[in-house]
């Protein structure tokens, strides 16, 4: 059976900034058969999408395809004029982007932008191609398929954009679909019913398709054979069965070992006496004007207590929209709350943190999710730490320095990087250098919003790794917000599951790892394992899905 | 939805309106400051100690200047406009015509520099990089560079004085016939477009090329759209609030600032009538053709802002 | 963008000829402006020429202007008015708006409605006619005319550095600062400055020119520099009489003007770039 | 101009025409040519030039547009207000006055039938009979006493209140006769009369948005500031203009005036900077029209302030002012050499013996240096407002700069210039435009209650001779005095009265019967009414 895409020895450059040109493409060679689905499987900077991208003849700009072909169905995409790629584009390969919400245009309807891949290459009227795209809609279990349509992108959700999105691809009929991190931006219990409608058309249609993802549970659940990336080059290509059960190479084990659970090991400090750190008692807080009653007009967080004990590890966990982030942010007084009280250490916390005390805000530092928008990106890493020494413990000159190294050194950051800035940093390291001007402040508590949801499943292991480090090293508490159940258990004595701004329940692992409430149910058993049958049995209740996802 | 919109306009022209009430008082103590009154400056020469005195109770100068304005800010709010100290005549008699000239000249401008800045601040951002983008950006900064009377006289030099084509004069009145109009607008119409597109072409193309640099253009290029079809379908739509708000900047320079193009070429608009509502200190006059500049900027500004706000599905 | 994770230490600056072009120009006028005093053939003020708007030669390399004076020497002297005092104000009017605007941005609210609608206020006045009104106020010495001129454009300045600081000021590291207890003075200049320089350089740039330029235009309205002296836009309007004769007493000081401000532009669109590879 | 006849400027052309206006025979003229270095036979081609208007035959019809200088919302109907150039070519052209003055300077009578007086100081006006106002009624000696008695009213705002206020009474005789009582005799009231301020308008008018006057065009549209359009009076008493229309408007800008000159759009471009004299030379159908009136910028210098209160500060300035500079230079040949004192060579009664003193550093030097005043910052106030002073200032300060005396050249601006620095500032620039007669001058801007006294020139012996002067019928013992009076001003008064500058109208050939008149360019303002279009 001859190969409907074949890439022999491809080669990507990338400009620097200097004007040097640097391969990051380094001669791959892949296959794909007509309806075969290939997962690209590698951590960020792995070239998994450049690869993918290039089966549509197309490199981002500042890169350029530079050496070897790729031909998919007959033609070299490298070698044809660009009027001729765009001929392929669309109609023969087709692409659903990572973030459908940032790949439709904003200001246009939806169904306008599903058929225009039909009028550009005049495949049918416009009518057939609406009606084409209604059964799309449905066949990918969107609600209300012949409305939704006529809608503007930030008028669905997410889960919806991302199958409309998929709509968008399939509706040329192509031979290939190319699927680029389609759920990572996903709750995980919206991912299921996409991953579930993906699978579904595309074995109907007998569609061939490329999955990019870092996520090895999601590409066990739809690919038939697994390419494993690292740096530009292919390190293991197998079935998907065989990689799962028997890796050969040793990166490939490293991401499976990244699933394996690891125990939580007993906290030291859980010898010490117990002694409640923070305390939230019916905290509201929310967005929006003032209502009569004192209270913001949209509440997202409603009620919620908690209580922490010094040297011990609280997780908040939930989906998009639950409120935990809010929950993080008035503890750590940015969102100052409307109502409730919040007592750090046996003393009283002022709602908004221009109220508390220099001390106060040292002893509770937040860490966001986002390496690259908390980092300031003008300043060098030793800036960005050397402030915190300074401005909390005065520390100057020599001190200082000495101190920056200390920090570098415990988050395991090379010296070297001292003077580079943040866009010089991998994600990993940037998330260290996020985590160390924590650190700087020498806090009690350090509030961890969503901080590995960036990275890479190895990466993230290995900052969880570093947190539970320090803790044992300077008895810290955390409050470690995530959607990441494996995440949390990970590190957390106690964990919070939060729906619709309320707290749902409360579990402590040690105890029972058995939830009870029926959404805390549906939210556990939504993340997808590593076995490759785990999507097709697994088995929700309707009406509970329709209850708790909104997707 | 539509009352957020609503909500959203009516913030706009509340604040469009606070900012006139700064303006009118920012005018007031301004022109309060200025040495020399109506009388002595329209007794020029004359204006002997007693001969003023004169005319200064003649005409009511001798009130309080704070009075005078309360007066004035007062009448505006019935819509009245005051008198002229100068002449006596209303002052919206005087603007009148000068105002509807420079609407008209505005107007023409508009007609002529939107498209043209458009079309090459577009292109331009199409071809980014290229031979076509370089010889724009150059041209544009080489524009802005030329002051504005150097490019009028040129302009008068080569068509009228030597090609004999246009006149050199523009007035706004004994109009017949629509070529006539052309003939008439083209000098300043011709100098006012360079002077006004450099910075509109300069714009359009930045915010052109911002919204290229997004996913869903990409998107489209994956979907097999030509470059063309990229940028005039999906890039522009979502450009068109700072697009909007350039050519609101742009345009505000023709309500207000264009003296050197009204001195040259004799156009009487409502410039050149508060240069000489300065030098003759008729303040009724400066603080409403102050307020006619402000109005005029607000409109424009505020326009943009709602197009901005009805162009964004998100908000609209 | 796909890159390898492996790095370089950075390695210096990366300058393109274009900026250096501009770069250049702009040294020379620079240079020019501060020796003027002691390179020019004939004071400023010396009728040399029976003649007026006389052509170039050997006695008189640029000619002469309207009543015969060197034009060279004006032109050496008009570097100092034209450069100096767009300079000085293009500074007042970048640094104070920007100042504003940043703070507006931050502290929001009240501080800065008010502020943005009284700006928006001083900007709806037209920069000829408040030139017009504060020369008639106060006269227009050399310091009037800098700071009016400055004060002219700190509206623009303004909304400009408040649009780039409001994005700025959502980032995390912002958020970061204000928990950690820190002023407004360290978020506005220390977090949020060094983000958004570039663009207000370029910004810079642009109202640099439209500083010479509403100083040429001021002079169309007899305001500006005082006499002996002129500058360059001055020069241009004093001897446009001379342009039906091609006369080098208003073509040159016209070629000044652009080449100064097409350089500062050129300069800005292509700041030396401090390289930082990312990869080996 | 020929180009044949060199070292002949445009000065010299003034000259004759200054020569010819005296009363000059062709013989003197031949004469004077020839101590200019012109050959004989070239004679007749200049006097043809200077007088070349008076051979044409006048044709009727077309509509003339003619451009002036200054205009704003302050442009006004109202004679007594009258303050720019644009607003006396109005006022000239809609009305009349009791007498006004030809191109050579002497009295004609214009609504007036005579002007007469036995002691110069109880003056009978008989009217001419059957003149009619543009909405039909007849004029009549009410009209006069209520255009005279305007003036003295200070509410009205007139400019010629301080000249005005010499007549004590004015009435009516009857329908056809008025009298006039002055406070002191004064021999120049008719002359005085021929002032623009004192057009006849109809008795009771207040609002003269309509220009109702007796003149040779009506009024047909008026936007102040924008422009104005007339018709020809058909009934006009005189026998009515050549022109059927006539547009009047102000273009600012020197360069766009000529401009709109060179492409067309109008017949006149008025009073045009010396430095666009090239430009309209150099363009074929085109001409300069000079008028040399006796309007000129001075260096004032306040004697009651410092550093004018030492008198050898001023002797230095008048040392130190390069008179031939200013003319050739900033003026390009299109002034007189002046010697310090108001009366020009325009005037009848200007002093040709007394002659001007001579550009010497050196002198000029000691007399700084005996003041004591070397090496000191004299601020020197100039503007834009008095014709050409900024060029003037900079000369002065470079001279100065080669002798090391410091003068701080301030511009400021031209509006408001004459309320705030005018006669204030100890050493500041004036303009002062032609006045018919040396005892307005003097009385105007040298008497020592001059309500003008740039100088703050006080002597009681001037006085005297002025009101002595003022009574005298008898034209050469005038003469006398007004020759002695000029001399004490060059010599003891602190204005600096370098040059006097010549207007330049420049026309296009199609217009004809232009000619130079004492009260100012554009035929003293009236030219509408004599001109006509050469088709």
């Amino acid at each position: 059976m001859a190969n409907l895409v074949e890439i022999r020895d491809l080669k990507v450059e990338a400009k620097t900034d200097s004007g040097r040109r640097i391969e990051i493409i380094k001669g791959i060679d892949l296959d794909i058969a007509p309806g075969e689905i290939v997962a690209l499987i590698g951590e960020s900077g792995s070239g998994k999408t450049t690869i993918a991208l290039t089966i549509m003849g197309y490199a981002r700009p500042g890169c350029r395809i530079s050496g070897g072909s790729v031909t998919v169905a007959g033609k070299d995409m490298v070698a044809l004029s660009e009027r001729q790629r765009a001929n392929v584009r669309g109609l023969e390969v087709s692409y659903v982007p990572q973030s459908a919400a940032a790949a439709f245009n904003p200001s246009k309807r939806i169904i306008d932008q599903v058929i225009e891949v039909t009028r550009i290459h005049q495949l049918m009227p416009p009518a057939e191609a609406r009606e084409k795209a209604v059964s799309l809609f449905r066949a990918l279990s969107l609600p209300d398929p012949d409305g939704i349509g006529n809608r503007y992108p930030h008028q669905v959700s997410g889960g919806q954009l991302q199958r409309l999105a998929a709509a968008m691809a399939l509706i040329s009929d192509p031979k290939l679909v190319i699927f680029d991190e389609p759920t990572t931006a996903l709750d995980v219990t919206t991912q299921i019913e996409v991953l579930r409608a993906f699978k579904a058309v595309m074995k109907k249609s007998g569609i061939a398709g490329v999955y990019v993802s870092h996520d090895l549970a999601v590409v066990a659940q739809i690919a038939d054979r697994i390419v494993v990336l690292r740096g530009g080059e292919v390190q293991e290509v197998a079935g998907t069965n065989e990689i799962l059960a028997d890796a050969k190479h040793p990166y490939t084990r490293e991401l499976l070992s990244a699933f394996e659970p690891k125990p939580r090991g007993e906290s030291i400090v859980a010898a010490l006496e117990r002694k409640p750190l923070l305390q939230v008692n019916g905290l509201i807080a929310g967005y929006g004007p003032v209502q009569p009653d004192g209270l913001p007009l949209v509440k997202a967080v409603q009620e919620a207590s908690l209580s922490l004990e010094r040297g011990r590890n609280l997780g908040i966990i939930g989906e998009s929209g639950c409120g935990k982030s809010t929950l993080a942010r008035s503890i750590a007084g940015i969102l100052p709350a409307s109502a409730g009280q919040l007592t750090l250490d046996g003393r009283e916390l002022a709602p908004s943190a221009r109220q508390r005390s220099r001390e106060q805000l040292r002893e509770l530092q937040i860490v966001f999710q986002h390496a690259d928008t908390s980092l300031n990106p003008a300043k060098s890493i030793e800036e960005i730490l050397g402030r915190p020494l300074k401005f909390y413990h005065g520390m100057k000159g020599k001190a200082r320095d000495t101190r920056i190294d200390e920090l570098m050194d415990m988050v395991r950051l090379p010296k070297a990087l001292r003077s580079r800035t943040p866009a010089e940093l991998s994600g990993g390291q940037k998330q260290r250098v996020n985590f160390a001007r924590a650190l700087a402040a020498e806090p009690k508590l350090i509030v961890c919003d969503e901080i590995t949801s960036a990275l890479d499943t190895v990466v993230a292991a290995a900052v969880i790794d570093l947190l539970k480090e320090m803790q044992r090293e300077l008895s810290l508490s955390y409050i470690f917000i995530s959607h990441d159940l494996s995440v949390v258990e990970a590190i957390c004595d106690e964990i919070v599951v939060m729906y619709n701004g309320r707290k749902v329940e409360e579990i402590t692992p040690a105890i029972s790892k058995v939830p009870q409430h029926p959404y805390s149910k549906l939210l556990f058993s939504s993340v997808p394992k590593l076995d490759p049958s785990w999507l097709d049995r697994l088995e929700r209740d309707p009406e509970l899905v329709k209850t708790y996802v909104q997707g | 939805m539509r009352n957020y919109v609503l909500g959203l306009i009516t913030n706009r022209l509340g604040s469009a309106a606070l900012t006139l009430l700064i303006v009118s008082f920012a005018v007031f103590f301004a022109t309060a400051m200025l040495p020399g009154d109506t009388a002595t400056i329209l007794l020029g020469q004359a204006a002997t100690p007693e001969a003023v005195a004169g005319l200064r109770a003649a005409m009511h100068l001798d009130e309080p200047a704070f009075f005078r304005f309360a007066r004035w800010l007062f009448g505006l709010l019935q819509g009245d406009l005051g008198t002229s100290y100068v002449n006596n005549v209303p002052v919206a008699e005087l603007i009148g015509a000068r105002f509807v000239n420079t609407m008209r000249l505005a107007g023409i401008v508009t007609l002529f520099a939107v498209p043209l800045s458009l079309t090459l601040g577009i292109t331009a951002a199409m071809f980014r990089g290229s031979v076509y983008d370089r010889i724009v950006t150059v041209l544009t900064i080489g524009v802005i560079s030329v002051p504005e009377f150097m490019i009028a006289t040129s302009a008068v030099l080569l068509f009228s004085v030597y090609l004999k084509w246009l006149p050199a004069l523009s007035f706004a009145s004994d109009v017949t016939s629509f070529w006539q109009v052309l003939k008439i607008y083209a000098m300043p119409v011709i100098t006012l477009t360079f002077v006004v597109s450099a910075q509109m072409i300069r714009m359009t193309r930045a915010a052109v090329i911002d919204t290229i640099n997004t996913p869903y253009v990409e998107a489209a290029i994956l979907k097999g759209a030509s470059r063309r079809r990229a940028v005039l379908v999906h890039a522009l739509p979502n450009a068109v609030g700072p697009i909007a708000n350039a050519i609101a900047l742009s345009l505000s320079y023709l309500v207000g600032g264009v003296i050197i193009v009204e001195t040259i070429f004799n156009y009487p608009g409502i410039a050149k009538l508060m240069v000489d509502g300065v030098s003759t200190r008729d303040l009724p006059l400066i603080q409403s053709c102050a307020i006619i500049f402000c109005i005029g900027y607000l409109a424009l500004i505020t326009f943009a802002d709602i197009v901005a706000i009805l162009a964004n599905p998100r908000v609209r | 963008m796909t890159t390898s994770t492996t790095m370089s230490r950075s390695t210096g600056y990366r300058f393109s000829w274009i900026g250096m072009i501009g770069f250049a120009i702009i040294l020379f006028w620079a240079i020019i402006a501060f020796l003027a005093p002691h390179i020019i053939p004939y004071p400023v003020g010396e009728i040399v020429d029976e003649d007026y708007f006389g052509p170039m030669s050997s006695k008189l390399l640029l000619g002469s202007d309207y009543l015969g004076r060197d034009m060279l020497s004006r032109i050496i002297m008009g570097a100092r008015y034209t450069v100096g005092i767009s300079l000085a104000a293009v500074c007042l009017a970048c640094f104070s708006g920007a100042a504003l605007g940043m703070a507006a941005a931050v502290i929001g609210g009240w501080f800065d409605t008010v502020l943005s609608r009284f700006l928006d206020a001083l900007n709806s006045i037209p920069s000829k006619l408040s030139g017009l009104v504060v020369a008639a106020a106060v006269g227009s010495s050399l310091p009037v005319l800098i700071i009016m001129l400055g004060v002219i454009y700190i509206p623009g300045a303004y909304r400009f550095a408040r649009s780039l600081a409001v994005n700025v000021n959502t980032m995390d590291y912002i958020t970061v600062a204000r928990t950690r207890g820190e002023g407004i003075p360290y978020v506005v200049f220390s977090e949020i400055l060094p983000n958004i320089i570039g663009p207000l350089l370029a910004d810079f740039g642009i109202r640099f020119v439209f500083i010479v330029l509403l100083l040429s235009g001021l002079s169309f309205l007899g305001l500006g520099v005082q006499p002996p002296y002129a500058d360059w836009g001055a020069l241009v309007h004093e001897n446009i009489g001379g342009l039906p004769f091609g006369a080098p007493a208003v073509i040159v000081p016209s070629l000044a003007i652009a080449s100064l401000t097409i350089s500062v532009n050129l300069l800005i669109d292509n700041l030396p770039k401090k390289i930082r590879d990312r990869s080996a | 101009m020929n180009d044949k006849i060199t070292n002949w400027t445009a000065s010299d052309d003034a000259m004759i025409e200054n020569a010819i206006r005296r009363g000059a025979s062709r013989r003197e003229l031949l004469t004077m040519m020839l101590a200019g270095g012109v050959a004989a036979s070239m004679g007749g081609l200049i006097l043809g030039r200077a007088s070349n208007a008076v051979a044409a035959t006048p044709k009727s019809g077309g509509a003339l547009k003619a451009a002036g200088w200054s205009s704003s919302t302050a442009d006004t109907l109202d004679p007594a207000k009258a303050s720019l150039s644009t607003d006396y070519v109005r006022c000239c052209a809609l009305y009349n006055r009791l007498t006004f003055l030809d191109q050579a300077g002497t009295v004609q009578m214009e609504l007036a039938e005579s002007v007469k007086s036995g002691d110069a100081k109880v003056w009978t006006v008989k009217l001419r009979s059957g003149v009619t106002f543009h909405d039909g009624k007849t004029l009549s000696s009410k009209d006069v006493v209520f255009s005279l008695k305007r003036h003295l009213d200070p509410a009205v705002g007139s400019k010629v209140n301080a000249i005005a206020k010499q007549i004590t009474d004015v009435k009516d005789l009857d329908a056809l006769t008025v009298e006039i009582t002055l406070a002191n005799p004064n021999a120049d009231l008719p002359t005085i009369l021929s002032q623009h301020h004192f057009m006849i308008v109809q008795d009771g008018t207040t609002d003269f948005s309509k220009g109702i006057g007796t003149g040779a065009f009506k009024m047909e549209t008026f936007q102040p500031g924008v422009k104005s359009i007339f018709t020809k009076n058909p009934n006009y008493f005189k026998g009515g203009a050549h022109v059927d229309s006539f547009e009047f408007f102000a273009i600012s800008d020197d360069n766009a005036r000529v401009n709109a000159l060179l492409s067309g759009d109008i017949h006149l471009a008025a009073s045009i900077k010396p430095r666009s004299m090239k430009l309209v030379e150099s363009q074929p159908g085109f001409a300069l029209s000079q008028t040399t009136s006796g309007n000129y910028t001075d260096l004032n210098i306040r004697l009651d302030l410092a550093p004018g209160d030492k008198a050898d500060f001023v002797a230095g300035m008048k040392y130190l002012i390069n008179r031939q500079q200013i003319q050739k230079s900033v003026l390009r040949g299109l002034a007189e050499i002046a010697n310090d004192q108001p009366v020009s060579p325009a005037s009848a009664y200007h002093n040709a013996d007394l002659k001007p003193k001579g550009y010497d550093p050196d002198k000029a030097k000691f007399h700084f240096q005996k003041a004591g005043l070397i090496g000191q910052s004299i601020p020197m106030i100039t503007s834009e407002a008095p014709t050409s002073a900024v060029e003037m200032a900079t000369i002065v300060q470079q001279s100065g700069s080669e002798i090391g005396m410091k003068f701080d050249v301030q511009r400021v601006p031209s509006d408001g210039y004459w309320s705030n620095y005018w006669l204030k500032a100890p050493v500041h620039f004036g303009n002062i435009n032609p006045r018919p007669t040396p005892d307005i001058l003097f009385s105007l801007l040298y008497a020592s209650n001059a309500p003008w006294n740039e100088s703050q020139y006080k002597s009681e012996k001037f006085d005297k001779m002025l009101v002595e002067a003022r009574g005298l019928l008898d034209e050469n013992k005038r003469k006398e005095i007004y020759n002695q009076m000029q001399v004490m001003i060059s010599e003891e008064a602190g204005t600096v009265i370098p040059v006097y500058i010549s207007n330049v109208d420049a026309i296009s050939a199609k217009l004809k019967g232009l000619e130079a008149n004492p009260l100012g360019g554009m035929m003293g303002y009236a030219f509408a009414e004599y001109v006509w279009l050469d088709a």
